[in-house]
């Protein structure tokens, strides 16, 4: 159900106003929707004409929903945190050219009438927006806006080369997969291109499904035609006649932009019968996937297209036997659109980004305890710390960083203090984390690490799919001895045998799910040890997070003895007079925390 | 025909052979559990991993290639084969003594050949149902102890005294001193007995034994 | 001059030393087991009656089936149940099996290389091999296993053996037949060194090694001199001492004679009153008679013979034993305590158990005398006689090779340190 | 015969009302027509059927396995191994609390557990007994600035709200207020 909404052009051109509205899943979920309809309303009332333009999102998330407007002798301002009724006071205040209340300016060098330029702000200055440049900017349904942009003339150069040139163009450019294990795309081109088969397949892997990750819905919503560019040209290059773009039921948005994107590169002649004239003929099909976890890993992907619903074993590789055991090439939506925007720009305009081992820019998505979260493209090699501080601007006030988790629940924790590090997939790698899908969550003091790591193995346990016997029951082992720690009724051996145990789940399991699964176990184990041992030895939590370590107290002070916590304790565990300060007996506390969350004056303390 | 080095020998294999089928002509063994030659070789049970050029692979589905190397066995590939087949007992609720495979279980056979213990003594106990000496009352470690002695003394009609060490997991103390006590088994005389050769035990299972037999122990 | 001359002497089981100090004429000679006290009584008290004999097997791995046996017969008498004879005759079947074998090791891995004979390429090792897998094989068909038994319990056996069985043990026993008589021609070739026998008393039990033994109660000892009817008076005639410096303890007869006993002592007995033996054994035994009686090393003659005696003794009894239905037989319920002694000829002697129960069955003392603790005493008087007689002569001079006659002298005797260090009295 | 067979289990929980097994039987039919008896595009017709009755009815995948000629177990192995498929009949209004990395930091759990204490559900049930609202658990919406956060969807599917940045207490408010929608609209009033 998208709401795209068709306004007819407006009928007197006064002042050519321009207003975008960005609406993707999450600046819709922010209230973009509401945003624009008092938009209409205040134009009508205003009496003004314009050019409402629905756009991406430009992966500030903190800002949803912004809107921005433009007209002839104003510079196009970003207006931030827009609520509905504000939206007619903006609008009357921008067309009598008060800025006031704006947040940046797009494009003037030195900020206008006291509004700064975006490019001063930090968390723009220091993006690379390589693949990400039209994000925000045009809109994402019409293939205009995009071939206004250079959209199309990367295919039209490949077009133009033989297949072999550009698999080679793809190898000199160092491009390596953005879904996590960095694995150079031109050789699985070149294996795939190598095999002789009349049918052969690429697809577009969009399931993304790392929670905290949505840097490909991100693109997919905002620049479709981006990564539909990538795919028809990967499908150029490995001689395929069929591609599919795999998409998440949970993102039907991105679904329908790129169904849309679909249609228009078909009536536009990209796809279909003979593109652009050349022999090569390719078309692509929007695959909506029913939603599982594992659908990231290669297999599991092609089950899922094919009906199936379980990995298997590789080899054979999915570039010799894939898709209906013709060869296919999978590769991520970020990659794609990255292979897209090389063949616009050219190589050296890639290949200045990123360190020798790994070339070009990476997109994060900085999540958790910032300021301010959102979507960064960064070059590969970046520092962690830039970027939870200087563009996420750390964490809010009165927090500290006490981790970050890199790559999801196949990734690992980096401790505070190794923020220096460079974001790239070796050295990720010997830290014991994953690049991955590129999700960046900042853990902060209020957060218990064995807590995180038990979320992440009880999400990875969902999503295991059972086949193989290490993740199905080494994964359940894993999540019990959690459980045990965080309970306070674990052995210092539990925690020998959760090393082991996580190590030998790590090598002998059939898919990339169970090989990494442990991941997160073992990090924490590696850089917090002291924690897990607090839980075992002290039977403490320090973050006070693991309810069964927690102790509820009534601080005196602040207790004015309404009540309401004995009325609702369902072991009716506190008692005292009214007026006076009541107490919790401990001893038959369940420590199911309903007091903390009724008291009206915050006087039950975790202790 | 593809040449292909077995712990460092050479053989000579069909193009689309398995890296088992290589292996076993190389008159080397790797157990296996869930694989049936010709029928199913999903590699879901993980047991039958080997090193091909130093990554673990499951040996019933990998095909071999030119050159590769194969090695067999070596101490990370028994800690993993013994670690999957320790999870896979975990999820087993085992009742060997009431089991309808008794003694022709796969599980045994290759707990035993992998120095697992998990497998109660009665999995390899001759003496049916009936004439099992815990149903006739009398106070036999069978239950408990790990199997792999061929149940050398229950065979010849004495109890079971625990000479081989107990099995750790508490489901199975649990599920046997049921049976224990749904067939009044003297729980002194079981005490005592446990104490022949176990004098220390975990304190889990120690709380366990006192639990169920509610004298102090 | 004081020589401290230390060997240690390997043993079966278990090492122990020898301490010989030399002082102009006067010799003294300790022998000490280096073993930590295993207090088998204590582990025993408190414990059921049916788990007595599981515990009291694994006092020694090669003479389980004596421990076994002994206090089997031990708490039948306590608790006054009697077997049949079928069971008691496979019972005594068992333990002349593992008698057999335990001399059958001895002498071919112990005492040969003494006098000559390496263990590495001689021809007789692979003989010695053969005849002790058949053994094993036997042992354990008949008694469950061939090192702690588990069939016979107190009050029968708990399966019942058919007569397939004890006819594969015949035939099992008999293709050992010429592989024995081989051995015992190369043992009885040794030539052994001379000595005297300080104190030539000896002691066995009546007419063993035969098969058939009185089960009701009073054991006959013959000891050199006279003859004793034990029973809960075994204490007054087997005193044991404790050392203060040593762990094992030393055991006088009536308190002050020094006695040997052991394969020696049974065939000098046997003649007495024994029956049914072939020619050719009962001449063996009357020419080395005299022997038996001066010459400490002559042992190792006694055990090949006695291996010989129990051989064709088995083949007799077995080949003529008809098991029918083995009676299993309970302790009635009605049960008001008692004691009750087991006294039976272990491999290397004379071997006592004592056991009081208490109403509910369980043991409240025990007591256990064994063969190395009666003759270890007679181990320092016969060695200090030996070094006597070689100080006097030019051998004396070198004193490595007067440690290995000693050494020669202690492994004659055979001692087994586990037997000899498992009584020390626990203070609860 | 295939309408004897199915009669037995016709009554779902939620309204009690017996729903003809015509409707199943026309459904599956429009479904495989669309997508032809094509094994590999079981996931699209699930998904097709699920939009019709909001959750996959045990009648209707047996028809369909008996009319793709698949054992039933293999759709029932497909079924269960998405997220997107439910098997029990769902409320009006399916709330799904987000469990995405950053959401369960923040406290999504919490509210989770508090919502589900509200509606009284006891531990195997997600459906409220009033078949008002169902409380699911969901991996990540992709918006994780509004953490924690919870999307509404009525079971037509034609609503769809989100509530971003949610407490415990302000969780417990939106159920009960989408409860008492749900209730108006099970009545058949016209909310204004």
């Amino acid at each position: 159900m998208s709401e795209a909404l068709e306004l007819g052009s407006g009928t007197r051109k006064i002042s050519e106003l321009i207003v975008r509205v960005p609406l993707a899943s999450c600046t819709l979920a922010a209230g973009a929707s509401k945003v624009l309809e008092s938009i209409e309303k205040a134009l009508g009332k205003l009496g003004l004409e314009a050019r409402v333009k629905k756009t991406g999102c430009m992966g500030l998330c903190y800002l949803d929903p912004w809107i921005e407007l433009e007209s002839r002798g104003l510079p196009p301002t970003i207006y931030a945190n827009v609520k509905p009724e504000q939206a007619e006071g903006i609008i009357r205040r921008y067309v009598e050219g008060d800025l006031s209340g704006a947040l940046a300016v797009r494009s003037e060098a030195s900020g206008f009438k006291g509004v700064p330029t975006l490019n001063s702000l930090p968390e723009w200055r220091l993006q690379v927006r390589y693949v990400s440049r039209n994000c925000g900017f045009i809109d994402p349904e019409s293939i205009e806006d995009y071939l206004r942009t250079g959209g199309y003339s990367g295919l039209k150069k490949a077009l133009k080369l033989g297949r072999e040139e550009v698999i080679e163009i793809v190898r000199k450019s160092g491009l390596r997969g953005r879904g996590g294990a960095g694995f150079p795309t031109w050789y699985k081109w070149r294996v795939a291109y190598e095999q002789r088969s009349d049918v052969k397949y690429v697809i577009c892997n969009g399931d993304e499904g790392d929670p905290g990750a949505f840097m490909n819905r991100l693109l997919a919503e905002s620049d479709p035609h981006r990564v539909l560019e990538g795919l028809i040209i990967a499908g150029y290059a490995i001689g395929a006649s069929r591609g599919y773009i795999f998409v998440r039921a949970e993102k039907p948005l991105m679904a329908d932009r790129l169904e849309v994107a679909v249609r228009q590169a078909r009536d536009y002649g990209f796809l279909g019968e003979k593109i652009l004239g050349t022999d090569f003929s390719f078309d692509v099909e929007v695959y909506r996937s029913a939603g599982a976890f594992v659908c990231g890993e290669e297999t599991a992907l092609i089950a899922a297209i094919e009906g199936r619903s379980r990995p298997r074993q590789r080899p054979p590789y999915p570039a010799t036997s894939g898709l209906w055991g013709k060869p296919t090439v999978i590769n991520n939506v970020e990659t794609l659109a990255h292979v897209a925007t090389i063949f616009q720009t050219g190589l050296d305009e890639f290949t200045k980004y990123g360190t020798e081992r790994s070339k070009g820019t990476k997109m994060f998505c900085v999540t958790g305890s910032v300021r301010k979260t959102g979507v960064y493209e960064v070059p590969i090699g970046t520092k962690i710390r830039t970027l939870v501080y200087e563009l996420a601007g750390g964490p809010p006030d009165g927090r500290s960083v006490k981790a970050v988790q890199v790559g999801g629940p196949s990734g690992g924790c980096i401790p505070a203090d190794l923020l220096d590090l460079e974001l790239d997939y070796e050295t990720l790698q010997s830290y014991g984390a994953i690049m991955g899908s590129g999700g960046l969550v900042v853990i902060d003091n209020t957060n218990c690490m064995v807590d995180v790591a038990k979320y992440f193995i009880t999400f990875t346990l969902a999503e295991s799919c059972g086949k193989c016997l290490p993740c199905r029951v080494g994964v359940k082992v894993l999540g019990d001895i959690l459980e045990k720690v965080a309970s306070g009724t674990a052995t210092l051996e539990d925690l020998e045998l959760l090393r082991e145990l996580g190590e030998s789940i790590m090598r002998s399991s059939l898919c990339a799910l169970g090989g990494t699964a442990p991941n997160p176990v073992l990090s924490t184990l590696r850089y917090f040890k002291n924690e897990y041992e607090e839980h075992v030895v002290m039977r403490r939590c320090p973050a006070k997070v693991c309810s069964r370590l927690v102790t509820y107290e009534i601080d005196p002070a602040r207790c004015r003895g309404c009540g309401q916590c004995a009325k609702n304790c369902p072991v009716s565990a506190i008692s005292g007079q009214p007026g006076k300060a009541f107490k919790i007996d401990t001893s038959r506390c369940t420590k199911c925390g309903q007091c903390l969350i009724i008291c009206p004056f915050g006087a039950v303390v975790k202790g | 025909m593809v040449k292909v080095y077995v712990n460092n020998n050479e053989v000579e294999v069909s193009q689309d052979a398995l890296v088992i089928d290589a292996v076993e002509k190389a008159g080397y063994e790797v157990p296996t559990l869930c694989y049936l030659k010709g029928l199913f070789n999903e590699a879901t049970c993980r047991i039958c991993v080997v090193k091909v050029n130093g990554k673990v692979v499951p040996s019933c589905r990998f095909p071999v290639f030119e050159g590769a190397r194969i090695i067999v066995d070596d101490s990370e590939l028994r800690r993993l084969r013994r670690v999957n087949l320790e999870l896979l007992l975990a999820t087993h609720e085992i009742k060997c003594w009431s089991c309808v495979r008794k003694g022709m279980c796969e599980l045994l056979s290759l707990s035993k050949r992998l120095g697992v213990e998990g497998i109660p003594v009665c999995s390899e106990c001759p003496l049916r149902g009936r004439s099992c000496l815990v149903l006739k009352g009398f106070p036999c470690l069978g239950p408990l102890t790990v199997a792999g002695c061929d149940a050398e003394c229950p065979r010849r009609g004495s109890p079971c005294i625990g000479c081989r060490g107990y099995i750790m997991s508490e489901d199975v103390w649990v599920r046997a001193l049921e049976e224990f006590y749904k067939d009044n088994v003297s729980l002194n005389e079981l005490k005592s007995l446990i104490s022949f050769f176990w004098s220390y035990l975990p304190q889990n299972l120690y709380r366990l034994v006192r639990e169920v037999s509610n004298v102090e122990y | 001059m004081s020589i401290k001359l230390t060997s240690e002497v390997v043993r079966v089981a278990g090492e122990s030393e020898i301490l010989v100090s030399i002082d102009g004429e006067r010799v003294k000679v300790e022998y000490d087991s280096l073993a930590s006290p295993r207090s088998f009584e204590s582990l025993v008290t408190g414990r059921k009656y049916w788990e007595v004999p599981y515990v009291v097997s694994r006092v020694c791995g090669v003479c389980s089936h004596a421990h076994f046996w002994a206090s089997n017969l031990a708490i039948e008498l306590a608790l006054g149940i009697k077997v049949d004879e079928a069971t008691s005759t496979l019972r005594d079947a068992c333990n002349k099996l593992q008698i057999l074998q335990n001399h059958v090791i001895h002498l071919g891995f112990l005492v040969l290389p003494d006098y000559g004979y390496s263990v590495g390429n001689d021809k007789y090792v692979s003989t010695l091999l053969k005849v002790n897998r058949v053994v094993n094989e036997a042992l354990r068909l008949l008694g469950g296993r061939l090192t702690n038994p588990n069939v016979y319990v107190p009050g029968g056996f708990t399966e019942d053996l058919k007569q397939p069985v004890i006819k594969r043990v015949v035939n099992l026993l008999e293709s050992v037949g010429n592989d024995l008589r081989e051995l015992a021609n190369i043992i009885l070739s040794i030539e052994l060194p001379e000595l005297e026998d300080p104190s030539p008393e000896y002691v066995s039990l009546r007419n063993s090694p035969s098969v058939t033994v009185p089960v009701e109660g009073p054991y006959i000892i013959d000891s050199s001199k006279n003859t004793y009817t034990v029973y809960e008076n075994y204490r007054e005639i087997f005193v044991e001492r404790y050392l203060d410096l040593s762990t094992s303890k030393k055991c006088l007869m009536n308190g002050e004679k020094v006695f040997h006993t052991g394969a020696r002592a049974r065939l000098i007995n046997y003649l007495k009153g024994g029956s049914g033996l072939s020619s050719e054994l009962r001449y063996l035994i009357a020419r080395y008679e005299p022997l038996f009686k001066k010459n400490p090393f002559s042992n190792i003659y006694a055990k090949i013979i006695e291996s010989l005696l129990i051989y064709e003794n088995l083949l007799q009894t077995l080949s003529s034993l008809d098991t029918g239905k083995l009676s299993r037989v309970r302790p009635g319920n009605s049960f008001s305590g008692g004691f009750g002694v087991g006294v039976v000829e272990a491999p290397r002697g004379l071997l006592i158990h004592y056991y009081e129960l208490n109403p509910e069955m369980r043991v409240i003392k025990a007591d256990i005398i064994t063969p190395t603790v009666m003759f270890s005493k007679h181990i320092e008087v016969s060695s200090e006689a030996l070094i006597k007689g070689l100080l006097a002569s030019e051998e004396g001079r070198d004193e490595s090779l007067v440690k290995r006659f000693v050494e020669a002298l202690v492994r004659a005797y055979d001692p087994c340190i586990p037997c000899a260090v498992h009584v020390i009295k626990m203070k609860r | 015969m295939y309408y004897e067979q199915s009669r037995t289990y016709l009554r779902t929980p939620q309204s009690g009302a017996v729903l003809d097994p015509r409707r199943y039987l026309s459904v599956v039919d429009r479904v495989i027509c669309k997508y032809g008896a094509d094994r590999s595009k079981l996931i699209n017709m699930l998904q097709e059927i699920q939009r019709e009755f909001q959750h996959l009815p045990r009648q209707a995948l047996e028809m369909l396995s008996v009319k793709l000629g698949i054992s039933l177990s293999e759709i029932i192995n497909v079924a269960t191994f998405y997220h997107q498929f439910r098997l029990e009949p769902v409320g009006v209004y399916v709330i799904q609390v987000c469990f995405g990395t950053t959401c369960y930091l923040k406290g999504s759990s919490e509210i989770y557990e508090s919502m589900r204490k509200v509606l009284g559900l006891r531990e195997r049930e997600n459906t409220a007994r009033d078949g008002t609202i169902t409380i699911e658990k969901a991996r990540c919406f992709g918006c994780c600035s509004l953490a924690p956060v919870i999307m509404v969807t009525s079971s037509d599917g034609s609503e769809r709200y989100v509530h971003g940045r949610l407490n415990v207490s302000e969780g417990k408010r939106v159920v009960l207020d989408y409860r008492s929608k749900a209730l108006m609209k099970l009545k058949g009033l016209k909310n204004e």
